[in-house]
């Protein structure tokens, strides 16, 4: 039997097996922050998102996620890299995630958004049916912000129905 | 029992199934879903493509060559279900697109009449969506109310219970007779019975247990019995109900077309006899008839001898994933108890990614809530991994899982 | 127009289609029975042997590769069949096993949840029993009225009637595009017109038009249409509901079960979105896989290519039938104005007894009321001959057909 | 093309198309006679059917088919054959009909029922889906006499549905 763990290691790379080992960002938050509950219907995971923004900001996430390596570790890379940013930067952020995910290399110019640990999730591309788990974090989080901005501050609970492919 | 049965000649099984024959990800495919769908032999795809070369044609009714050949081939496959049942009548046989259109069709045809608010149908915590979800709208459409039998932590009915739970007011008790997830086999026959003797009607989600082993409906003793050709070697598309036909002439047709009527005015209509009445428009002839090679060939092979090696592997298999630590394996122990679908949880590696990983090997599992969330629920976990075996499985499948399992753990852990 | 269309090159095509080869009672098969269902080219048969030797495998949910590819090879129907219908939203198609499934499901799921007693529906005169009985079951559930377009002398809508019967009270107008008994082609758009200014829904029964030519669903303007891809050289066990996507979303479920829920718990249930919400249980995957193949068929030979041919083998056909004496034909005289379906009468001759004539010449005709009694009734006649063409008819069917029908005029005259 | 009528004359013998062609039986009886309308839900054709009987033997019978050539010729030999005939007798005889309609040879001996004209119909077992037609002025008659037994001599209409099949 072949017992290299090649493709495996693709998707797993050793960078997505720490965050799943110590996700980042389990401390909760001061208030008010704007919470939302996404749900990833194949499977059923739940990632429960809390965000606190100042002004354009991203202050604080949390996250907790019950689901798999994948959807943990990018969850848990969200939480690290978001705080400070802008929405218009995370906003291209996630773009540029999605388009990697959906196996775009991008147009090679030097302004391209520099994906920082996320770039170890470029493997999903290659499991299809993965590419929502990866997602989820960051579906739930725009329904978050959303919920930001017409005032909501009570959690919702909500699906993440993202399709996985175009 | 000593009857002696004929050990199943795996190897030569496995030769007639061309997918197996297939690499996934560079290794052979080892595939362990066959709850979720079973793979097909060559002579069910011969079947098929030889109703389409030779005999094609819209059924009943017409009087040309091939109307009377697809009417007698499809119509013949009724008959021979009915012999596969043991010998039920084959007017109350109603081919339908799978088990749960057939449990859908008995709550809106044979249940909603005869039910109101105030009376109850039994159903159990097992159930999977199609015996659940049904119920559940109609319910809403008539006020009736729903009640569960409770499981007991080794994962089986919880008898006692069901007899306090089962009152005058129960019109309905519908359960499975195997489960998806847990592989328990229900005790059909004591359930049907106390039932019957409180005047309420069985029905028996069959989709797990008559590919698996010898299944005599009348013997049963339930009403009605629902099952799928796609989880016993036929094609998609196809499902059946069989119901006592005396149940079945009552029944108000769910869908209205043709085939199944007698005489159409423009403001009203009557019926047709048993079973077309219940039957609506054309039916899916091909994998009908396509069915009917799948029952040859599960008959050739023997139910009692598929059981047999079911229950060896099934063994093996718990045998092998008990010795494990720290991994849950639900259901009954003893395999006699229970058809071949082995559902386990570790905690330190998601159901979906031991799948992928499995994957990997070409092994080919399933990952997730089976459509039984509320069993999810009640087990305490979002999902399970699940095993399940038919009679192209061998051992080595067994050891690829439990290996891949333990190379995931390694890796996860 | 002056588009140019291709010539179908018909002996090529007939070579795509096994069946055809093939002999009865020693002749060689005219198969002139096309409204009842098609024949299937290789293409088709290769698809559904070719997905059940390499991908077979539940759809939905699943996380290892066949169950992947069984997935996208599923969807990819959808959105096929979504170009094919002129670039509808793949979300708005929901295959059922027959168009009468699908007429059922927009009754049950579309139609009943928002119609009372003192509405109306509105039918016509010539509908196939498969739009009329689900009506006729909806009205008696509801109250709700059914109101029927007559039909002309030459066997068209009345449009004078429609405007008078379409009033305020008309929740919906359900009518076939062509019909199945006379061969005519209503006008769809000026009907789903009217409709729409009066605030009714419309529904089409597109089961004989689909096939046969160019149809693009948003441009004739209906809220909803129906379809059956065994009658366009797909399998059978597959049809279609397509439907503006918001009117499906507002859809109650008629049938529940796995792949149609998000959430289920016990008591209660939420349905998953568009399509899944409509597909309970196990889908018909290979038939749904082979019928892409189908429509790739279809494409490849050109719909305006198929239409002109049957306009053409139809304007021979009525030529040559009219010549004979006594004998009537039903239907528009132009066959511009109508599709390949040509049904006709002779006193002297019982259609059963014309049918089992011409089956021993080898030539298939249907014999009978096709599933449209009421328009039997209207005729004045118990049944009647019908004779149907597909894109692998020649003249030389024609010539056999109406010879064999003079032999039977002098047999039995 | 193949131009002899080998198969056809097989189904519609002479004789059968001499009864189609004229068919007996169809002068109104007097009363009391019992009566019974006949459906094939194959086609819809129908058969009305009326019986006199004086005690157990058939007096009179009247029938009017819409139907193909096999039904009216079946309806038109048994309007001939039966008036005169015992209840009995005529058991025996739709027996041996259905018999030799689904094939059977009969086992040779002599007192086997002497079919007369009805022999001619042997062609429509080569044709299942034709058996139904054959069969359905005899099943309207077998509900006719069961009218008569139960005392009902109004005119009732129901559907054969004997199987052509055994
Ligand atoms: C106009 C029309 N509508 C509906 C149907 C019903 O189609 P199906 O039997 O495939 O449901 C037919 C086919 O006979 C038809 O011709
Ligand atoms: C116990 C049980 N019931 C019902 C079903 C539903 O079968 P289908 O999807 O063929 O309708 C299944 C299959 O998943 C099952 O395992
Ligand atoms: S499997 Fe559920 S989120 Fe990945
Ligand atoms: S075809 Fe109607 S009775 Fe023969």
């Amino acid at each position: 039997m072949d017992r290299s763990f090649g493709q495996l290691d693709d998707l797993y790379r050793e960078v997505v097996l720490d965050h799943y080992r110590s996700p980042r960002g389990r401390d909760p938050i001061s208030e008010p922050a704007c919470r939302h509950e996404g749900v990833n219907p194949l499977c059923g995971d739940e990632v429960e998102l809390a965000v606190r923004l100042e002004e354009d900001r991203i202050a604080d996430v949390q996250l907790r996620t019950r689901g798999c390596a994948i959807s943990v570790a990018s969850g848990s890379m969200l939480a690290e890299m978001l705080p400070g940013m802008t929405l218009d930067e995370v906003g291209r952020l996630g773009d540029r995630f999605r388009e990697i995910l959906h196996g775009s290399n991008g147009d090679g110019t030097d302004d391209e958004e520099d994906l920082g640990d996320l770039e170890a999730l470029r493997g999903v591309s290659q499991f299809p049916v993965r590419i929502k788990c990866a997602l989820l974090p960051w579906v739930t989080l725009r329904e978050a912000i959303r919920a930001c901005k017409e005032g909501l501050r009570s959690p919702e609970r909500a699906t993440s129905t993202e399709e996985d492919s175009p | 029992m000593s009857v002696s049965i004929e050990r199943l000649d795996v190897r030569r099984i496995r030769s007639d199934f061309p997918i197996l024959g297939r690499e996934v990800h560079g290794h052979a495919l080892r595939y362990l879903d066959n709850a979720a769908t079973t793979q097909k032999p060559r002579a069910v795809l011969d079947a098929l493509r030889d109703y389409y070369e030779r005999h094609n044609s819209n059924v009943h009714r017409g009087v040309h060559t091939l109307a009377q050949e697809a009417t007698e081939a499809y119509e013949g496959v009724r008959t021979r279900l009915g012999r596969f049942l043991g010998g039920v009548e084959p007017r109350g046989i109603v081919f339908t697109r799978n088990t749960t259109e057939a449990i859908n069709l008995v709550a809106r045809s044979i249940v909603e009449p005869r039910i109101g608010s105030g009376d109850e149908i039994l159903l159990t915590e097992m159930e999977h969506h199609s015996n659940l979800v049904p119920w559940i709208q109609l319910a809403k459409r008539t006020g009736a109310r729903l009640r569960h039998v409770p499981i007991t932590e080794d994962g089986r009915l919880d008898l006692d219970a069901f007899d306090d739970l089962l009152t005058d007011r129960t019109k309905l008790v519908a359960f499975a007779h195997a489960s998806n997830v847990l592989g328990t086999i229900n005790p059909v026959e004591r359930i049907a019975e106390r039932a019957r003797a409180k005047g309420a009607l069985t029905l028996l989600d069959a989709a797990q247990s008559i590919p698996h082993m010898p299944v005599d409906a009348r013997e049963l003793g339930v009403d009605l019995l629902a099952a799928s050709a796609h989880k016993m070697l036929g094609p998609t598309g196809v499902g059946f109900l069989w119901g006592r036909p005396e149940l079945l002439e009552e029944a108000e047709p769910m869908l209205g077309g043709g085939e199944m009527i007698l005489e159409v005015h423009l403001d009203r209509a009557t019926w047709a006899d048993l079973p077309q009445k219940l039957e609506a428009g054309t039916p899916n002839v091909g994998d009908v008839v396509a069915f009917g090679a799948a029952l040859n060939y599960l008959e050739a092979a023997g139910l009692a001898a598929i059981r047999a090696h079911e229950v060896e592997l099934t063994g093996y298999a718990l045998e092998r994933l008990r010795s494990l630590e720290n991994l849950r394996v639900y259901g009954p122990e003893d395999p006699e108890h229970r058809s071949g679908v082995i559902s386990f949880y570790d905690e330190t590696i998601h159901p979906h990614d031991l799948a992928t990983m499995l994957d990997l090997r070409g092994i080919a599992i399933r990952a997730g809530h089976h459509c039984a969330q509320p069993l999810m629920r009640r087990l305490g976990v979002p999902a399970t991994s699940r095993a399940s075996f038919y009679l192209y499985n061998e051992r080595a499948d067994v050891d690829a899982l439990v290996e891949g399992l333990e190379e995931a753990r390694s890796y996860f852990g």
